[in-house]
C-alpha cells in the first residue's frame, strides 16, 4: 500500500505505541495532531496520557522526556521546527548526550526526538534550517535524517527501539512524498548508509531530501554518460565510512551535498574523511554542494537562488570530471 | 493627547477595517498561492493593535510575534510595503528577506515580528534598556500571546525587567488558544496577568475587544511606563477569528464556538458604541467603504511591484564591503 | 514515620555531622589539590538535606544541583563511594566520569547531580511522569538554588508539573546568594515560594536552619505529593556558610555577616533543641566524634581507591558493542 | 608591561568602556568581577549602570543584549560558560545574527558575546566543551578565538568596534598565561589569521589555547630536521582562506589542530577546503588532531587521555611525512 511520508511516520508510532508499552508521545499540539498531521488520531486510540500535548517550552519538554526516560518510559519528543531545537540545547547536550557517560553506566535516555527541518517555499529564515551539523558534534547523540517514507517506517521504529538518544530529522518538503511500503521488510540498522543509485564514474553522497536531488544529478549525468552512485546516509551520526569508502575506492571521485549551510557542514566532515582515509584512491578533490552562506529569505526568487539543487551537482561533477 | 474626540475614534474605526480588509487581502492571496509561508492573520483581535499602537510616539520602539501585521499597521507603517513585503517584493519593507513573520520598520520604530514565540520579549527589554541607558524618553512595547508565557524568556524578561525597571509595556493578546490547543492544555494558570504579582509589575487584565477599554487602559499603562514606572502587563482578552495560519481547517472548533467569537467582533462592538453615541451608520460605512479603498489601492500597488533580484540574495548577511568576503 | 523519636534525633544530629565533616575533608584536599575541579560546598544547608532526604524511600528519585553532596549523603549513598567519585577514582559512583557535579546513584535513587543551574528541574518533573504513567508509587526530588529561580526551565516546569499534576517535589534552599551577589541583585522577588501562587502549587517558606521545622514541612510536603496532590514547592531559607566554591575568598562579605551565619549553624541548633529536651552534650559530642570517625575512615579508604584506567576513556559513551564503534 | 589574559582583557574592556559611551558590560557576576575576575573593578570604576551583574538568565540576557545593540547600545554580554552558550542559541542563531539580513540591512547587532571555553582539570563534561564548530555554521555571525594576551588585547577591542555580531570565545588555560603588551601596536584586523612560527615542511594549523600546543609540537619536530608553520587563526569565521593557502602551497602539507570534538569540528572544514581549493598541492592527507568523540571526563587520568596534546600532533606529522 502507498504511503505519504506523514502517514507512514503514524503508522511507524501507532504499532511502537502499540508494540511498547513504554513509548510516549509528547510535543506541541501532538494530540491535536501535530502542525504537520503526523500524529493525528493517536491520541483517539491510545490515549492522552501516552499522546500528550505540552506548553510552549521546547527547553522543559526536552528535559521532562529526558528524566522520563531515565525512569523507564521510552519518550517520543516532537520538536515542531528544528529551528526550535535552538532551546532544547542546553538539555540534548549539556544532559541527554552526557547521561551515560557521566553517570559511569549506570543511566541511558532512549529518548527519540523527532524534528522537521529544511526549506520549502517560504516558511523564512526562522522556519527553514538545516542544523544537523550541530548535533553530529556531540558525543552521546544518535542522528538519523531519512530520504523516503519506507525508510522513516523503518528508521523510526529502530531509532525508538535503540536504547539512546536519538534526533530524528523529518524534512518538510518530503512530508506529501508518497511510496509503496513493502510489506515484512525488517528494520534497516542505524548506522548503516544505503546505495540508493549503483555507479561507477562518481559518488553523490547525500541524505534526507538532497537524495532526491542527487538521483535527479545522476539521471541527468547518466543521460551525458556519466555514472554516478548515489549513496543515502540515512544515520547521520556515527557516519557509515566503510559504505562510502567502497563506493569511493571504485568511483575514486566523490561529492557530498546537503541543503544546510556549507560552511561548518556535515559535507566538511565527510569531505575530511574521505581526503584523509581514501587520500590515495581520490582522482580529484571531494566536491561540496550545500547552501552558501545566509539566511533563508523568504521571496521565492531569492529562495531559489541560495538553494543547492541538482543543477549544482551536476555541475559540481561536470568540473570534477573536467580535471 | 488625552480622551478621544468623536474624530479620533472614527479614524480608529477606520483603522481597525484597513487591518481587517489588509488581512481579508492576505487570506485570500495566499489561499490563491499568491504569497508564500503560512501568514498569521489578527482577524478578530485588531482592537487590540489600534487601541495600543495609535497611541505610540513615532520613536517608542515595537516587536511584536507571528500574528504581527496588524500591530505595524497600526503604528502607522506603508501598507503597500508592508503588504509589498508580505508578498516577497523588493519594495517590501525588508526588500522581501523577512516575510509576515519578520517585518521591520526601522525607521517607524517597528523593530521587528519574529516567528520564535516568546522570541521577542527579552529583545523589548533591551529596547528599553538602552532608551534608559541614554536617557531617550521613548518606551519600548512588545506583543505576544497566550501561548509565550509557557516559554521560559517570558518569565526571565519579568524578571530583568522589573529589576532594572525597564520602560517596556508587554501586551499580551491572550485569545485563549495556541495553534490548535486551549489555554487550559498549556496551563492551569487563566490570565496571563497573575504572572506579574510575584515581581510587583503593574498590569491588567481587560476585554480585548472592546476599543475603548483598550485606548484606556493602554493610555494609562503607556503613560506610566513612559513616566518611569518601570515594566508594566497589559493582558487583552480576545479572540481569533480566523485560523491560526491561513489555511487550518480549525476542525478543533465547533461551528457554534466560531459564531459566538464572530458575535464579539471588535469592529461591530466599536460601530456599535459609536452609533450609540449619535454618529451616524452612514458615516461609518463610508469610512469603512474609504478604508476598503485605501487597501485595495495598496494592495494592488504591491502586487504590481518587482520581484527581488535573485543576484542580490548574498547583500545583508554582513555590512558590506568589510566583510562581503564570507566563506560558504 | 510520624513524628521522630529521640532517637530519630540522633540519628539525624549524626546524619549533619557526617555531611560537615565530609565537606570539611572535601574542602581540605581540594585546597591540598588533590580533588580536581571546583567542588561546591553544601555548609551550613546541611538541615536541609537531612530533614528531606531521611523521609524518603529508596525507589524515590532525587535530583540536585551543583551543590548536591550532602543531598545525596542524607539519601543514604555510600560515603566511600561518594568520596571516591569526588576524586575522580574508579571506585567512585560514576567510576570518576562525573565528579562532584555529576554524582549519580541508580540503585539509591539518586539518579543525578547537574552542573546547569536548574538544569534537573525539568528532569525530575519526567521522572515524576514517568512514575506517574507507569502507575508506581514514588515520588521525583529535586533540590536547587534561588539563583535557578532566575531561568526559564524553572518556570516552564513549575507549570508544566502544575498542568500534568506531576508527584515531584521542588526544593529550593534559598541561601540569598548565588555566586558572589545577592538575590537583590538577581530579583525583586525575595522569596521563591512566591512563583508557585500563579500555578496553585502547593508551597511553603520555611526556616531552612531548623531541622524540626524542615522535617515537619518536608514530611506534610512528601506525604501531598506521595498521594497525589500534585507538585509541591518548599523553600528553605538557609545561609552559605562557606564559598561559593572552595576557593572562593568571599570578599564580597563582610566579616559580620559571616560571624551572623555562622551563629544559624543547624547543627548547633539542632544540639541547643535536644539539649534542652533533655539529651547530655556529651551524648551528642560522642555521636559527632563517632561521624567524625566514620567519616575519616570512608574518606581514607576513598582515597586509597585505584585511580581509573586510561585505556577506557572511550567507554560508556553509546551502549557497548552495538554502537561501540563511533567517529571521532 | 607583563599582563595576564584576564588582566589585558580587563584593560580592553576598561578602554572601550572610556572610549565609547555606547559600550555596556553584561552578565552573570560581571560587576561583582565575574567568575574568573576579568570585570574586577570596572563597575567601581565605569558605574553599575554601564557593568551590571544579570541574573541567571541566558536566554534574556542575550535578547536583552541583542534588543540594546538594536537601539544604539554596544553590550559586551559575558556567558560565563561556553557550555551555557547553548541557552542562548535561539537568539543568537534565530535572532541575533539573522537580524541585518531579516530586515533587509535596516538594523544591525554590534554585540560581542564573550565566553570561557575548554577543558582544564577536572571541570567535567559541563564545564569543559569546545563548542565553537556550531557558529561558525551560523551566517550572520562572527567568531574570534585569541590565543595569547597580546592578540586577546586587540581582537577584543577590534571585535566591540566591528558592528556585527560576534562571539569571542577565551580559554580557561590561557586565562594565567602573562605576556608582554607592545604598547602603540594596531589593532589587528577581524578575519586575518598570523604566522605564529614560520616553517617550509608541513603547516599546523591551529587556534586559541591548541596554538601553543602546536608551537610545542613545531619545536619537537624542529628538533627532529622537520620545519613547521603554525599558522594562529585567530578569526574562525570568517577563515583566512588565503594565508592557509599561502602557507600550504609552500609546505604541500598540512594539520588542523583543536581541543574541540574532532567529527564535526572546525578542523573539518578546514580539512575540507584545503583538500579542495589545494588537491593539487597536497602531497599528504591533511591531517585532524581534536578530541576523540566522548564528553570530557572528571578524572584528570581520564581527562588527559582524551584531551589531544602536542605529542599527537608530532605522531601525526610524522605519520604524513612517512608517507
Ligand atoms: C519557540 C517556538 N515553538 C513553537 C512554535 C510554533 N508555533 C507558532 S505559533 C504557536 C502558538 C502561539 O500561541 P500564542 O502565543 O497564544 O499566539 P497566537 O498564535 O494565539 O496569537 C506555536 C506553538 C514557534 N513558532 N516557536
Ligand atoms: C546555566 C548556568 N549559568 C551559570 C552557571 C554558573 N553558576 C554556577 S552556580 C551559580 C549560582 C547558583 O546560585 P543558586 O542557584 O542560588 O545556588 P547556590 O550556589 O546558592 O547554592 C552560577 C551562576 C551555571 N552553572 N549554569
Ligand atoms: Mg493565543
Ligand atoms: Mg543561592
Amino acid at each position: 500500500m502507498q504511503y505519504t511520508f506523514i502517514e507512514i511516520l503514524r503508522r511507524a508510532l501507532d504499532e511502537e505505541l502499540a508494540r511498547d508499552p513504554a513509548v510516549h508521545l509528547l510535543g506541541e499540539d501532538v494530540a491535536a495532531g501535530g502542525a504537520f498531521g503526523v500524529t493525528k488520531g493517536l491520541a483517539q486510540k491510545h490515549g492522552t496520557a501516552r499522546v500528550r500535548n505540552t506548553p510552549i517550552s521546547e527547553a522543559a519538554i526536552t528535559g521532562l522526556a529526558t528524566g522520563a526516560a531515565l525512569c523507564g518510559l521510552k519518550p517520543v519528543l516532537e520538536i515542531m521546527f528544528m529551528d526550535f531545537a535552538t532551546l532544547s540545547m542546553d538539555c540534548l547536550v549539556n544532559q541527554t548526550a552526557k547521561y551515560r557517560y557521566m553517570s559511569g553506566g549506570q543511566l541511558a535516555v532512549p529518548l527519540v526526538v523527532r524534528t522537521q527541518a529544511g526549506a520549502a517555499g517560504g516558511a523564512a529564515a526562522q522556519h527553514s534550517q538545516s542544523l544537523e551539523a550541530w548535533f553530529i558534534h556531540v558525543p552521546g547523540l544518535i542522528v538519523v535524517a531519512p530520504s523516503t517514507p519506507a525508510e522513516a517506517y523503518g528508521l523510526l521504529k529502530s531509532s525508538i527501539r535503540l536504547g539512546e538518544p536519538v534526533l530524528f530529522i523529518e524534512h518538510k518538503r518530503l512530508y506529501t512524498m508518497k511510496e509503496e511500503l513493502p510489506e515484512d521488510a525488517e528494520l534497516p540498522p542505524i548506522g548503516r548508509a544505503r546505495i540508493a543509485r549503483p555507479g561507477t564514474d562518481v559518488t553523490l553522497i547525500a541524505y534526507s531530501a538532497m537524495v532526491h536531488t542527487a538521483l535527479e544529478a545522476a539521471q541527468v549525468l547518466a543521460d551525458a554518460g556519466i555514472s554516478a552512485e548515489v549513496i543515502d546516509l540515512r544515520t547521520l551520526l556515527p557516519l557509515d565510512m566503510p559504505t562510502i569508502a567502497a563506493s569511493v575506492a571504485k568511483t575514486h571521485r566523490a561529492l557530498v551535498a546537503h541543503e544546510a549551510v556549507r560552511n561548518g557542514g556535515l559535507g566538511a566532515e565527510i569531505a575530511a574523511r574521505i581526503g584523509s582515509e581514501l587520500f590515495d584512491e581520490l582522482d580529484g578533490p571531494v566536491q561540496r554542494v550545500g547552501c552558501p552562506f545566509a539566511p533563508i529569505p523568504f521571496a521565492p526568487e531569492l529562495e531559489r537562488a541560495l538553494l543547492p539543487g541538482s543543477a549544482d551537482i551536476v555541475r559540481a561533477v561536470r568540473e570534477e570530471l573536467r580535471r | 493627547m488625552t480622551e478621544p474626540t468623536l474624530a479620533d475614534w472614527k479614524q480608529m474605526y477606520g483603522a481597525l477595517w484597513r487591518i481587517r480588509l489588509f488581512e481579508g487581502h492576505v487570506q485570500r492571496l495566499a489561499a490563491a498561492g499568491e504569497i508564500p509561508g503560512f501568514p498569521h492573520l489578527s482577524t478578530g483581535q485588531e482592537a487590540v493593535a489600534v487601541g495600543v499602537c495609535t497611541q505610540l510616539e513615532r520613536e517608542d520602539v515595537l516587536f511584536t510575534s507571528h500574528r504581527g501585521h496588524g500591530h505595524v499597521l497600526a503604528k502607522g507603517s506603508d501598507m503597500q510595503a508592508t503588504f509589498a513585503e508580505i508578498l516577497g517584493r523588493q519594495t517590501g519593507l525588508c526588500g522581501g528577506r523577512g516575510g509576515s513573520m519578520h517585518l521591520v520598520d526601522a525607521a517607524n520604530g517597528v523593530l521587528g515580528a519574529t516567528g520564535v514565540v516568546a522570541g521577542n520579549l527579552a529583545l523589548a527589554a533591551g529596547a528599553a534598556w538602552a532608551a534608559q541607558a541614554q536617557g531617550k524618553k521613548n518606551i519600548s512595547v512588545v506583543f505576544f500571546g497566550d501561548g509565550a508565557t509557557g516559554a521560559g524568556a517570558f518569565h526571565e524578561t519579568l524578571n530583568l525587567a522589573a529589576l532594572w525597571r525597564l520602560p517596556v509595556l508587554f501586551v499580551c493578546e491572550n485569545n485563549g488558544v495556541a495553534e490548535f490547543t486551549s489555554r487550559e492544555e498549556h496551563s492551569n494558570v487563566k490570565y496571563v496577568s497573575s504572572f506579574a504579582a510575584p515581581y510587583d509589575i503593574a498590569t491588567k487584565t481587560i476585554d480585548g475587544n472592546d476599543l475603548p477599554t483598550v485606548w484606556a487602559a493602554a493610555h494609562e499603562a503607556i503613560e506610566a511606563v513612559r513616566h518611569g514606572a518601570g515594566p508594566y502587563l497589559l493582558e487583552c482578552m480576545t479572540f481569533r477569528m480566523a485560523g491560526h495560519y491561513v489555511g487550518d481547517s480549525q476542525q478543533y472548533r465547533s461551528k457554534e464556538e466560531l459564531a459566538e467569537i464572530r458575535e464579539k467582533c471588535p469592529i461591530e462592538r466599536l460601530k456599535r458604541v459609536l452609533v450609540a453615541r449619535g454618529v451616524e451608520a452612514e458615516e461609518l460605512d463610508a469610512i469603512a467603504e474609504l478604508s476598503k479603498n485605501d487597501v485595495q489601492q495598496a494592495v494592488e500597488r504591491a502586487r504590481a511591484a518587482p520581484r527581488p533580484d535573485p543576484t542580490t540574495v548574498m547583500d545583508y548577511v554582513y555590512r558590506a564591503p568589510t566583510l562581503a568576503a564570507i566563506p560558504g
